[in-house]
């Protein structure tokens, strides 16, 4: 796997669900890392919820335009063809389902495709597009580490955490796995290189099925 | 009828205690930083403030939230302030917290004329609790109300003398929306221009929307 | 009185109903006359509908524009500040009590000020905008011939025709008074030079009360 | 991912009988004449068509009611229609008079995500009967909902090949609500431009609402 971070084997993997044509919102995070490792020759056009369609990468060091920003309020730039929207276009947009795609992180995820990502207890609050992006976005995938810092899992029978949204997740990708939220729970579709099913299993609190496909993740 | 004004302090100089203001702006872009600037000057207390975010500890919305002025604050995001977080858990300060979507659906709908709007968002969250449910075909919908204000401080580009505006990049966000919802609007400008100079085509904000006009008297441009 | 026609007279009447720096949106008929007879020097912009504030005149012959109409489909021209809108902007504008005023025409008027408006025995239907005008906007002054062309009442107890909205009109003018709906009924404000109170009574099918400032229709 | 084609006939192509066909313009103006003359050539049937207006009997939708091809239409204004009335007395056409403000709320509603709104417009007239009415504080309301279709036929002045669509004056009315209404929307434009050459400013439908683009290959810019 090369010294390449486990972040960025994430953001790699998560790319590939990014088809050309597409429109994609991008969380903040490990999504944000999607667009520079996309294949070349691709026309993907990123939306920004505070008003871009279109959003290009950051700016060249003293080029930031105070007036051009993303959700994460991080100074961008626009490519050509981009347009700008008012709020309330923007979330109509959102949750009207134009996006083909929304790439987000999450604190959890339980079985049945519940969200959370947007409230740890004791921090301060913000909810921001989040709860619209799920509610309207027809394909959620969801990039985490696999586990928290100390181990613990992050996919849950249940989530402990302020939901985000209900069974709203499509698939999840993380460092060890890339796993299908279905009717009948979760299928783990591919497996890190080097990584056993029974280590996967051991670090997801909600049980697996295994695909019958199951591959190594590229 | 629109009134244009000089300075900043004179278009806001009969907010009174106790008004709901909404304030345009997404982090510190397109931030009506003047009239801001120039509510905490005057120092209007007892305020409701819609906002999406509650400014930095040193800019915007942060200076009057470190003055108390403000006894609420609605809107979707509110971890970059500090003080925002110290206020609240003194209990200085109510915070309402609302999914950006629904906030700027309500603030559309009460500008719009709509009374109710069903929303699928947040349903099954916190945000729905105590709210009406209502299931559309295979969609669980929350009842949302129309969210108005006395005044909205909204900030454009450019704006003729009829009250005409048109924005920069994202610094649009929630500006244009506010300034349909709110019995006072006062917009602030970087660039007042005559009546006729702006293409019909390209006016995002029609006059009608704005009853009053300043030209900023300056504009930080900071990023957060 | 000189030659003016009835429906001159109305229009200039009416005209009187519109301040500086009003925004107005104008029914076909009648009302389309009161642009030509407002006072010289004042701001007023027009609003039609169909997606422009700002109308202006009809254009000379030969400068019509395909693109620029107004709400009755006629050729028209843009002033200097105007600016188009999206229907679902334009009717947002409506509903949300943007406008100051509305003169429209009328089939009946009630005396409570339910209005019909849209739809005769026996045409062709069409509602187009009148519904949402009434329920919007804050003031509806209305234009029209006292009677109907066989000398019936229009001015009712109850209106016969279908609705067009219930409770909004606030002022009838007609080319022989100018009527204000009240909590208590109509209240005769003003009265055509040479027309007796009885006639206009007669006119009229539900009952007027005269105001004590009751003055003559310039 | 958008498709741009030679012609109108290959752009409507696979419309199917049955088909619901949302169709911009006011009166003839921004209408999508080509692609609706398309329509008539292919001889599509079964219809159901929302438009504010009928167009006349020598243009626009008249020419799709005189073929017998449509069971029903939704709209707000269809006076200058005598077919439509014609066809309708026949009992051969269906027709629905909405209020047309209500008309275009229920169509944002559909491509905003809105499952229902509350609209004081035409309370107590037969366009409420049997409609469900509630009060908010003084006013009473109906719940009037999302207006979708399968196809929204639109016309624009220019577009760019990822679908970015700018109007001219007042042929934009229904066009850009209806574009984010429908499960496929195809814009017909007098001109493709490249990427980039629309300001993002002035850009008033972006691409993302549109999935098949041509350039009507002739516009008669009537008057009705």
């Amino acid at each position: 796997m090369s010294g390449e971070s486990s972040k960025t084997r994430i953001a790699r993997r998560a790319a590939r669900e990014v088809r050309d044509g597409y429109y994609v919102n991008l969380g903040i995070g490990i999504p944000t890392m999607i667009p520079a490792v996309l294949p070349e020759g691709m026309t993907v056009l990123f939306h920004s919820e505070n008003g871009i369609l279109g959003m290009g990468p950051p700016p060249s060091p003293g080029e930031e335009d105070a007036d051009l920003v993303d959700a994460g309020k991080r100074a961008i730039t626009a490519v050509p063809g981009a347009s700008y929207l008012c709020s309330d276009d923007s979330f109509a947009l959102v949750r009207g389902g134009h996006l083909d795609l929304a790439i987000l992180g999450a604190f959890q995820v339980s079985e049945r495709g519940d969200l959370a990502n947007w409230s740890l207890p004791g921090r301060l609050t913000g909810i921001g597009g989040a709860m619209d992006l799920v509610a309207g976005t027809r394909r959620i995938v969801v990039t985490m580490e696999h586990t928290t810092r100390d181990g613990q899992p992050k996919i849950l029978r249940e989530c402990t955490y302020p939901l985000t949204g209900r069974r709203v997740v499509n698939l999840i990708i993380t460092e060890l796995a890339t796993i299908e939220i279905t009717e009948r729970g979760l299928l783990l579709k591919e497996i890190a290189p080097g990584v056993s099913v029974d280590e996967v299993q051991r670090a997801t609190e909600a049980p697996l099925t295994v695909d019958r496909w199951l591959t190594l993740m590229e | 009828m629109i009134e244009i004004f000089a300075t900043a302090e004179e278009a806001i100089a009969d907010v009174p205690d106790g008004s709901t203001i909404m304030c345009g702006g997404f982090g510190l872009c397109g931030v009506p930083e003047n009239l801001v600037r120039a509510l905490g000057a005057k120092g209007t207390r007892n305020l409701t403030v819609i906002s999406n975010n509650a400014g930095v500890d040193t800019f915007g919305l942060g200076g009057l939230l470190a003055n108390g002025q403000v006894k609420k604050i609605l809107g979707s995001y509110f971890r970059s302030s500090e003080i925002c977080a110290r206020l609240q858990a003194s209990g200085a300060l109510e915070v309402e917290l609302l999914p950006q979507g629904t906030m700027v659906e309500r603030i559309r709908a009460a500008g719009a004329g709509v009374f109710g709007v069903y929303l699928p968002t947040g349903v099954g969250t916190c945000v729905a609790e105590g709210k009406e449910v209502r299931l559309f075909g295979a969609t669980e919908c929350v009842l949302e109300y129309p969210l108005a204000a006395d005044y909205a401080f909204i900030r454009a580009y450019q704006g003729d003398r009829l009250g005409n505006l048109v924005y920069r990049k994202t610094a649009r966000n929630f500006n244009p929306v506010m300034a349909k919802a709110a019995r006072i609007t006062i917009a602030e400008v970087e660039e007042i221009v005559e009546v006729g100079e702006l293409d019909p085509e390209v006016i995002v904000t029609p006059g009608i929307f704005v009853k009053r006009l300043v030209k900023g008297a300056r504009y930080e441009r900071r990023i957060e």
